[in-house]
């Protein structure tokens, strides 16, 4: 029986394309494919090493050859080697995989942002410009990308193997991985987290695109409106804009340039202003009270989406003034509604 | 009866050397092997036990620590007065049941029979009075689940009580989750006690234990202490985590 | 046989006999077995439960095999697919890696060793048993309801709020299973610490004690925990009591936590009784002592103890803090390193000794090609850069196959074959047995080699229908299961022949040193007509050469 | 073979206590009876300490509160642990094996609290 030809067709593609390790798409591809080869070459230089006695004493030391054995106690030099010298090479690694580690869980400053949401069993992903993506994720080549994911419903598992990075997508809490993409074209995007029955399904394509085509994509798919514009509607409509006013004798804090400060809470501890601390603050206000204020914010738990979430914690990342703040709410106190067509300015 | 050691021959081996007591098992070369074994075992069943709490416990320390103002308002809609008697009624069963393994020491029979009564009396006691606590709790819509209700912490009947912001009281249901885990099992080991003991009972008035066969009152006593510890860490961490 | 080659040595078969009286005729009837306190009797008992749950889990593995076949999810649906690897993982781990060594090898050999009539509390021993049947009762039940689908590790909220299958059934087994394995922990310890034979120290303790008393110390302190664990995510589905939903101010990492806490050291459990086994194995056929004793027992003891402290190396990328991930990474490196000694300790055993190779030294070599394979692929783990992009994926999987089935299993199953004779009292035919053997080792290689590569591509674990391109290998992956199945059908098959056509295997057949090897085979209810007093060293063949000769001029 | 009772090691005229090499139980200890009124003294102090954990409850003791409710108790189950439960007069073994159980239980709360802990710490 021969080999069918379906079969070798995919040996052929198996043994020309990604024989091996997949293609090299991130600038931490290839420094986590140097720690595996090095891991390789520890494993097969071991496994070599063992075999070699095996073999050598096998011959040797066979009862053919050798009837009578010799008892020997052990050897303190020889159990010190082989517990320094793996010991030693154990370490380094440890050094190795923790810089790669901190490498790839430390997204550079100047990264651009993209929300990813993931929920049995789609990705959603959700570009600052508004536009959004299901199972899918476009992005432009030779840039920093950060991405900020957060589960819906239970644990997933963000994967780009060609990329060589990985993190799992946690309910009820934002965790961010990034990399930058060096080649263009599509790549695999997997949950790898086991979530439930279409856990095979939640696969995607991860489309790695020049910074030209990227920005020719941004303007094709634009929902008309930003992550920033659909917050700030949400910012109006759940009522925030009442008492983040922005004035100094307002009710809550103002939270023009809030985030990345850090903030003096109410029980003397100072935390930095976070994407995970604004989404923590709207679901949970009283542990999250900033010093002179009181615990009158009622809780958002429940009422808004995560995408939701990521609007508003987007938009005030933004907000550098409180001047539309107050603009709205005056129109929105002569009216009793957001004004509809705040969509339409750019900040 | 002040303290002395007995030295085991006086116990257990008063006819002559080679016979062996009736209670030892022929795999065990002596009595006092077999005492040893079984205590040691005893042991290392209470360690399981430490690991079993422990988990509750490293979820209760976790929790504590996040929601601190939700567990001190839970914990303050407990009764201290119920929680305090118990408390002393349990480590009083606790006295019971030591005196009870002196007894069967000492080869009392009247003694261990009423020490052991005791116990079961003050176990059930416990119980009783935890029965009423869980009632009360059912009561005011305390229990976690569909019907927990928040709004006695949201607006207190209790003026002294602090008032929790909605938030917070979401999550005096994990507080008492935790209360309820951690003394439903604790009362679940009390339950199963309390099933041996009347065993026990029956047992000892036959005389079973008086004879120098001490082991098995030994290891149960060491079981219903270790329930005792249990409950004088849970009494402190649930009842009493801010009351002034 | 030649006796060039071989140290096997028989008795005249035309006149041998098995011993008149043994443990297994010593009483008739199904329920002097099903009420037997006697650790040789529950031992079989046990053979022949894991022996039944292994044909279970391997019928899921294989049916999970054939699902991959083909990328398309073509086979079954993705639901049931779930629930095989499931049950697959589920029935391996509990019902038969757990028990596999310490409950028979260790439940039959463990009070021999040591010179005892039986463990110190038979009946909690025959108790273990039934809540291991217990154990597998309600995961069976679990199965004909209808199936399970959290993967082995109920990871929540899945497991507490997205999943509608039998989750508390099959939480029950294991809670239930958990203190089968409790009880069988404490009772080893117990013995171990009070049952020797005079003049039984520490370290005259064949290795097998040793390694199989650092198991129990991991399964009595970590099992409770999973229990607590399994009674909180019962709890979480009744009730709702919200410690592991985010909705209501609870972790899902803290299961995670408490899941790991048991579930990382009884990797050690499953693994630390089979070093034990090596260690006699390869003794007895090098005719030398172990070399560097005391460090084989302290690694067993140091793995035990650091085994602990590692646990979160499961979680690195499910969002613990960095820091604590650096702690945990180091703290993986320091544990593999008492492996390492071992793999060394084993290899110079065999320096300036005579070597023979029967198949219980088959095994071992294929155990300890494979494990190191295993034990070095998750140094690859550890590391926690390169664990990034390998968790979760098909590497992962391949890595604690190699540890599991190609360690502990190859293990296993030298066990078996070398204990054999002195547990039925005859031996298996040689050839058959050899072939076996090497069948299993190519199968093997066959199967979870391709899937270092195929993991390293990207494929995710737990996938029922995955991208074209990982095809071929998945397809080696699967032929070789296939001649993985036929190596482990072979010895079911020559095993249970040997029990009635086997040749009579006398007291000692491989001249071991062991005190299980100076009593009669199979053995007598209380194992000992007098209570050895144990003057040598454990693995002293000059003791064992010496009593032999004194034995063959007091017969003669 | 079950009927066989006596062991050879035995020497006659110790019958309880083991061969001179004493192997079997290198650590044993003579067993220790305690009497009433050690159990009545420890039952006291006991209720003291229940006493004084409620009182401390009720001081204001910041963030004291916890660790004084904590050592009172600690030290009431010390001594539940070392007189009701008889650990003062028993074997080494037992004693490593109390400690073993806190040990064990501290392993998972101190390394479990460490990534609770420090996840705080820098923010990414």
């Amino acid at each position: 029986m021969g080999i069918s030809p379906v079969l070798w067709q995919f040996l052929t593609k198996w043994l020309t394309s990604s024989a091996l390790w997949p293609r090299e798409a991130s600038t931490v591809a290839g420094q986590t494919d140097a720690l595996y080869i090095f891991l390789w070459l520890m494993t097969i230089v071991g496994m070599a090493l063992v075999l070699a006695l095996l073999v050598v004493f096998s011959v040797k030391y066979r009862k053919e050859k050798h009837p009578n054995a010799i008892q020997i106690e052990g050897s303190t030099l020889l159990e010190a080697t082989w517990t320094i010298i793996p010991l030693g090479i154990f370490l380094f690694v440890f050094v190795w995989g923790a810089w790669l580690y901190f490498r790839i869980y430390n997204p550079p400053a100047d990264s651009m942002n993209i929300y990813i949401v993931g929920k049995q069993w789609m990705w959603k992903a959700e570009h600052p410009g508004g536009q959004h993506e299901i199972n899918a994720l476009h992005v432009p080549m030779g840039r920093n990308v950060q991405l900020t994911m957060i589960s819906q419903d239970v644990f997933h598992s963000y994967s780009i193997p060609e990329f060589r990075v990985k993190r799992e997508v946690i309910p009820g809490r934002y965790s961010t991985v990034w990399f930058n993409a060096t080649a263009a074209g599509t790549y695999h995007l997997f949950c790898t987290q086991y979530c439930g029955t279409l856990h095979s399904g939640m696969v995607g394509d991860v489309v790695v695109m020049t910074p030209s085509d990227y920005q020719a994509w941004v303007d094709s798919s634009t929902s008309g409106m930003s992550l920033a514009q659909n917050g700030e509607r949400l910012f109006a409509s759940m009522g925030c804009s009442q008492c983040h006013t922005g004035d100094a004798a307002a009710r809550g804090p103002n939270l023009a340039g809030i985030y990345g400060a850090k903030l003096k809470m109410d029980d003397g501890s100072t935390q930095l202003v976070t994407d995970g601390f604004l989404r923590d603050a709207i679901l949970n206000p009283s542990a999250h009270l900033p010093a002179g204020f009181k615990p009158i914010m009622p809780t958002y738990q429940g009422q808004i989406s995560e995408e939701g979430m990521i609007d508003l914690v987007e938009y005030i990342k933004g907000l550098k003034t409180n001047y539309r703040v107050q603009q709205t709410l005056g129109t929105s106190q002569s009216n009793q509604a957001a004004p509809s067509a705040s969509g339409t300015v750019i900040p | 009866m002040a303290d002395h050691a007995l030295t085991h021959d006086e116990v257990v081996a008063p006819h002559g050397v080679h016979e062996h007591p009736f209670y030892q098992k022929h795999h065990f070369e002596t009595a006092e092997q077999q005492r040893e074994a079984a205590g040691f075992g005893m042991w290392l069943f209470l360690l399981t036990e430490i690991m079993f709490f422990g988990g509750l416990f490293m979820a209760y320390l976790l929790y504590r620590n996040w929601y601190y103002d939700a567990f001190v308002s839970g914990s303050n809609t407990l009764s201290l007065s119920l929680g305090l008697i118990n408390t002393i009624v349990l480590i009083g069963s606790s006295l019971t049941m030591a005196m009870a393994v002196w007894a069967a020491e000492v080869r009392k029979q009247g003694a261990l029979v009423m020490y052991l009564v005791a116990t079961i009396v003050l176990g059930c006691v416990f119980l009783g009075i935890k029965t009423v606590e869980y009632k009360e709790k059912f009561e005011l819509h305390h229990v976690p689940g569909a019907s927990f209700d928040i709004s006695e912490f949201v607006h207190p009947t209790d003026k002294a009580e602090k008032p929790l912001p909605v938030d917070m009281a979401n999550k005096t249901q994990i507080y008492f989750s935790l209360y309820f885990a951690m003394t439903g099992v604790h009362a679940f080991h009390m339950i199963i006690g309390l099933g041996m003991l009347i065993y026990f009972v029956i047992k000892a008035r036959q005389g079973l234990y008086t004879t120098g066969y001490v082991q098995p009152i030994e290891n149960f006593g060491l079981y219903w202490h270790f329930v005792d510890i249990v409950w004088i860490f849970l009494f402190p961490l649930l009842y009493l985590i801010n009351r002034h | 046989m030649s006796t060039a080659n071989t140290i096997v040595n028989l008795p005249d078969q035309r006149t041998a006999k098995l011993p008149k009286v043994n443990y297994i005729n010593k009483e008739h009837g199904l329920l002097s077995w099903l009420l037997t306190a006697d650790h040789k009797r529950i031992a079989m008992l046990y053979l022949f439960s894991i022996t039944g749950f292994f044909l279970l889990g391997g019928f899921f593995a294989g049916m999970v095999r054939f699902e991959l076949l083909t990328p398309a999810g073509d086979l079954m649906a993705a639901d049931t697919y779930n629930k095989m690897f499931t049950m697959h993982g589920i029935v391996m781990i509990f019902l038969f890696l757990v028990p596999s060594v310490p409950a028979t090898l260790g439940n039959f050999l463990i009070p021999i060793m040591i010179g005892a009539k039986d463990l110190a509390f038979p009946r909690i021993n025959l108790l273990s048993w039934y809540l291991y049947l217990g154990g597998g009762f309600f995961t069976l039940a679990s199965l004909v309801l209808g199936g399970v689908d959290t993967g082995w590790t109920f990871t929540t909220p899945l497991s507490t709020h997205y999943l509608n299958t039998h989750v508390i059934t099959t939480a029950t087994a294991i809670f239930i299973a958990g203190f089968s394995s409790i009880f069988t922990g404490l009772n080893f310890i117990v013995t171990i610490h009070r049952m020797r034979a005079p003049g039984m120290t520490w370290f005259r303790l064949p290795l097998f004690v040793w390694s199989n008393y650092a198991a129990s110390i991991m399964m009595v302190l970590g099992t409770p925990v999973l229990a607590i664990a399994i009674v909180l995510v019962a709890l979480e589905r009744t009730v709702g009591i919200g410690v592991f939903d985010p909705a209501k101010g609870g972790d899902p990492l803290l299961f995670q936590h408490l899941f790991w806490f048991y579930s990382h050291p009884a990797v050690y459990i499953m693994i630390l009784p089979g070093f034990g086994v090596i260690s006699e194995v390869i003794s007895t056929f090098s005719r030398k002592r172990v070399f560097g004793y005391t460090a084989v027992a302290f690694s067993s003891v140091a793995i035990a103890l650091f085994g602990f402290f590692v646990w979160a190396h499961h979680m690195f990328i499910m969002g613990v803090s960095n820091y604590s991930a650096l702690v945990f990474s180091l703290l993986t490196m320091l544990v593999a390193v008492p492996s390492a000694i071992k793999i060394f300790n084993w290899a110079f055993t065999l320096q300036k000794g005579s070597i023979t190779f029967e198949t219980p030294m088959i095994y071992v070599f294929g155990f300890i090609g494979l494990f190191t394979i295993g034990g070095l692929t998750g140094v690859f783990l550890g590391s926690l850069g390169m664990d990034i992009h390998l968790t979760e994926t098909y590497f992962i999987v391949a890595h604690f196959h190699f540890v599991m089935v190609g360690g502990m299993l190859m293990a296993f199953l030298a066990g078996i074959h070398f204990w054999w004779p002195k547990m039925t009292g005859r031996m298996y035919p040689e050839g058959m047995s050899k072939f076996a053997a090497v069948t299993t080792f190519i199968g093997f290689i066959l199967t979870f080699f391709p899937q270092f590569i195929v993991g390293y591509l990207g494929m995710p674990r737990r996938y029922h229908a995955y991208p074209a391109e990982y095809q071929v290998l998945n397809v080696l992956s699967t032929a070789g299961a296939t001649v993985l199945g036929v190596g482990y059908m072979l010895p079911l098959l020559y095993l249970g022949w040997s029990l009635k056509y086997g040749a009579i295997a006398g007291n000692n057949p491989w001249q071991a040193t062991g005190l299980e090897w100076q009593i009669q085979s199979p053995p007598l209810t209380e194992n000992f007509i007098e209570i050895p007093i144990v003057e040598q060293e454990a693995y002293d063949y000059e003791w064992l050469a010496h009593k032999t000769e004194k034995e063959v001029t007091t017969v003669g | 073979m079950s009927d066989y009772k006596v062991s050879t090691k035995h020497d006659p005229h110790t019958p309880d206590k083991h061969d001179p090499a004493n192997v079997t139980n290198p650590e044993h200890a003579e067993h220790h009876i305690v009497g009433p009124a050690t159990y009545l003294g420890i039952f006291a102090i006991l209720m003291v300490g229940t006493i004084l954990t409620v009182v401390a409850s009720r001081l204001p003791l910041g963030i004291f509160t916890a660790p004084v409710a904590l050592a009172i108790a600690v030290t009431k189950a010390v001594f539940v642990v070392l007189f009701f439960m008889h650990v003062k007069y028993s074997t080494r073994l037992v004693k490593l094996t109390v400690a073993a159980g806190f040990f064990t239980f501290s392993i998972l709360v101190i390394m479990s609290m460490s990534d609770y802990i420090s996840r705080a710490w820098g923010q990414w």
